[in-house]
């Protein structure tokens, strides 16, 4: 069952992300990251982080992709100005296939063959985690408050111009 | 098949089938009600009372003749009411209407999705619906359409947080995301006889739940992204046949799904005080359902007399509703309830 | 436990399906005539005179981004609400501080009329 | 049946690849911009992975949940970029009416 549920969503996630990348409309790709995030989630799952994957979907796909949406409908994006095959792009895939496959080797040579056993119940727990975040790690999740309140005045400041020109 | 496939199929069908009823019940409750506020007759020819005017209007949507606009972009056109079908129809998941039962020698408990996770699922499902409603109005390239769900989207959005701090607020005295531990929670009696629903020591976050609750399904007086006097139908405008049902399924499930959230975090969801859940296992889930839908139907009619009742917000006014006023009094709502569960007084 | 959230997947593939087979059996049974006024962009009736899609106010995304900060803060309150009875007050002020740093972003843009989307000319100046 | 973790691994490996082609071959800063989400979250499921595996081994859960911190924190820091960086672009925009990275050459001589 985790096999199928696994092999299905890596398919999905693939495609999907392929589909990002090449696809000319931006919308498009906006949709099918949606797909590919929920698939992450679901692996997510799997290897037994339920709650990341919770917050991926919240998080990623219900709030950042909806900023990416409203950023392409706000600036009224079109296509990609480059059309066909060229050899910037033929050198981008082979870059792009390198990279991968460097990877793969990597984790392949080093990681194969280690079979995860079955999960717990207490290995998913979640109080935990609630725990090693407010406890152990409390200094870095405070400033990623400071962090975020620093984002929230930088996309203001950036972004507030426009009355002067649009709208 | 294993035994819990087959449970499992059995709860979800159930839930589906009863989800699947209430579009057509809702439409009859809510043009008879509105007649009846506004002192017509409403929808009466059609069988007794009018009983059968939904199944015609079910008949009608499925021989419309399907538009899709020249202009629109066929992909997304035909995609964006599947988007708003599904997660009407999937969020009921967690939401438990029972006690464990033993059914056939076996361990059952009465909600689909037993995750540990809870109702950060059904929040991150319900999350997902607003792509369907930019998807609505971006592809069917429309101007009308594209304002409707640009709204839509900032209102959904707007109105999220303000319900998601509220669902944090009830967790917290819980502490579980589980939604069977938080009908637990509210199991007894204050001072004996007062059930010891969390509508009572939160009222604040039980309003803020309710004003985004509206909100979130594009309810009068918040159905900005279809305002009729100025948008024609906002976002759906180029929708018709069935695919223009099943925004509108997808509305009236999201309303019931709430609800059902509604029961379950403030009023105690399946549980009913002095009611014994004793007898056979099909009685006990009867029982829980039962009171569980009882409950989330005075929801329902609270939804449609309100409807009929207030007028309309400028959007200006509905955002500032919802940021400047349901925020700040869900976070204050928040910390207050924060503060007294460590001070040991929930 | 990953097969408690197996249901979901399956509530998913339910849906999906029973939402297809609604729309295959509507373009089956209706009647399609088509034409090109039928097939036309509804504009109350008027001609189109220029494209459907515009630019949108600047507002809309200073409230997607308050939307997404917001967001962050909640699924950090999530952990928080699990162990808030067992941490006692010093949780509880631990994240006093982190809502308190968000919550000072947030004036910040109310402040500057992020959150304001009244017409134009009943708006104080966003420039300031 | 359970799935070996270098089949995680290689998921996430390919997504990476297909993440960086976007980067590279796309001239739309937008789709440039979701290239690199992908890519983040190709990492993101490599760290989970790699923390399921590491704890699986030790027999000790403490590995797998600084793996889901670290995830955590980087979803968070992911908002705030693209927050920051969709900012930027409604800016650039502004001044050059585009977001195609080809036209973005006046830093250039």
């Amino acid at each position: 069952m985790e096999m199928a549920v696994f092999l299905l969503f890596a398919a999905l996630a693939l495609v999907s992300s392929l589909v990002v990348v090449l696809h000319r409309n931006p919308i498009y790709a906006v949709m099918s990251l949606v797909v590919t995030f929920v698939s992450i989630a679901v692996m997510f799952v799997l290897l037994g982080a339920p709650f990341l994957a919770a917050v991926q979907v919240l998080v990623y796909t219900g709030a950042i992709l909806v900023l990416f949406l409203f950023v392409i409908m706000l600036l009224n994006v079109s296509g990609d100005s480059s059309r066909g095959f060229d050899l910037h792009k033929a050198l981008a895939a082979v870059v792009a296939a390198g990279f991968a496959l460097l990877l793969l080797t990597l984790f392949w040579g080093r990681y194969h063959g280690l079979d995860l056993s079955p999960l717990q119940e207490s290995d998913v727990a979640l109080k935990p985690l609630a725990r090693a975040l407010l406890d152990t790690y409390l200094l870095p999740f405070e400033i990623v408050g400071l962090l975020l309140l620093a984002a929230v005045t930088a996309a203001t400041v950036l972004a507030r111009r426009s009355q002067d020109t649009s709208s | 098949m294993s035994f819990e496939l087959l449970a499992t199929l059995a709860k979800t069908g159930l839930w589906m089938a009863l989800l699947l009823q209430v579009t057509p019940i809702m439409v009859w409750v809510e043009r008879r009600g509105s007649a009846m506020i506004q002192d017509r007759l409403g929808p009466n020819r059609v069988g007794p009372l009018g009983l059968f005017q939904a199944l015609a209007d079910a008949v009608k949507f499925m021989c419309k003749e399907d538009i899709t606009p020249a202009e629109a972009d066929k992909f997304l056109h035909r995609l964006a009411p599947l988007l708003a079908l599904v997660p009407a129809l999937t969020t009921f998941v967690v939401i438990p209407f029972g006690p464990d039962v033993t059914a056939f020698g076996r361990q059952v408990p009465l909600v689909v999705a037993g995750a540990e996770t809870g109702v950060l699922l059904l929040l991150a499902l319900a999350s997902l619906g607003v792509y369907s409603l930019v998807m609505a109005g971006y592809s069917s390239n429309n101007k009308y359409s594209l304002l409707g769900a640009i709204r839509a989207s900032a209102q959904m959005i707007s109105y999220e947080l303000a319900l998601t701090l509220a669902v944090v607020a009830v967790l917290l005295p819980v502490g579980s995301f589980e939604l069977s531990e938080v009908v637990r929670y509210q199991q007894g009696q204050f001072l004996g006889w007062i059930p010891k629903w969390n509508a009572l020591p939160q009222f604040v976050g039980f309003l803020v739940f309710v004003v985004a609750a509206f909100a979130e399904t594009n309810r009068l007086p918040f159905d900005l992204p279809e305002a009729e006097s100025e948008l024609v139908a906002g976002y759906h405008t180029e929708y018709s046949s069935m695919k223009f049902a099943l925004f509108f399924m997808g509305e009236y499930m999201g309303m019931a799904t709430l609800s059902c959230l509604a029961a379950t975090l403030y009023l105690g969801g399946w549980h009913l005080p002095f009611l014994s859940y004793s007898g056979p296992w099909w009685w006990v889930a009867a029982q829980g359902m039962g009171v569980l839908v009882g409950k989330a139907t005075l929801f329902l009619l609270f939804f449609v007399w309100v409807r009929w009742t207030f007028p309309r917000f400028r959007f200006d006014q509905l955002m500032r509703l919802g940021w400047k006023v349901l925020l700040p009094l869900a976070v204050l709502n928040l910390i207050a309830v924060a503060a007294l569960t460590v001070g040991g007084v929930l | 436990m990953p097969q408690d959230h197996y249901p979901v997947l399956l509530a998913l593939g339910l849906a999906l399906a029973l939402g297809v087979v609604m729309l295959m059996l509507s373009a089956l049974m209706s009647r399609r005539m088509g034409g090109r006024v039928s097939l036309d962009t509804y504009e109350s009736g008027e001609p189109l005179l220029d494209r459907s899609h515009k630019r949108i106010s600047v507002l809309f995304f200073l409230i997607a981004i308050d939307f997404v900060v917001f967001d962050v803060e909640a699924a950090f309150l999530y952990p928080w609400a699990l162990v808030i009875r067992e941490g006692g007050w010093p949780l509880f002020w631990a994240m006093m501080v982190f809502v308190g740093l968000i919550l000072v972003g947030f004036a910040y843009i109310w402040k500057k009329g992020g959150l304001d989307l009244r017409p134009e000319r009943q708006k104080r100046s966003l420039r300031g | 049946m359970t799935v070996p973790v270098s089949w995680y691994l290689a998921l996430a490996a390919a997504l990476f690849g297909i993440g960086i082609l976007g980067v590279l071959s796309r001239r739309n800063a937008i789709t440039m911009f979701l290239s690199i989400e992908l890519m983040l979250n190709s990492v993101n499921l490599t760290i989970v992975a790699f923390a399921r595996s590491f704890g699986d081994r030790a027999g000790d859960m403490t590995a797998v949940l600084d793996g889901n911190v670290l995830v955590l924190m980087v979803i968070a820091v992911a908002a705030a970029e693209a927050a920051v960086g969709l900012a930027l672009f409604i800016a650039v925009y502004r001044g050059r009416r585009s977001i195609d990275v080809n036209r973005l050459n006046l830093m250039r001589w």
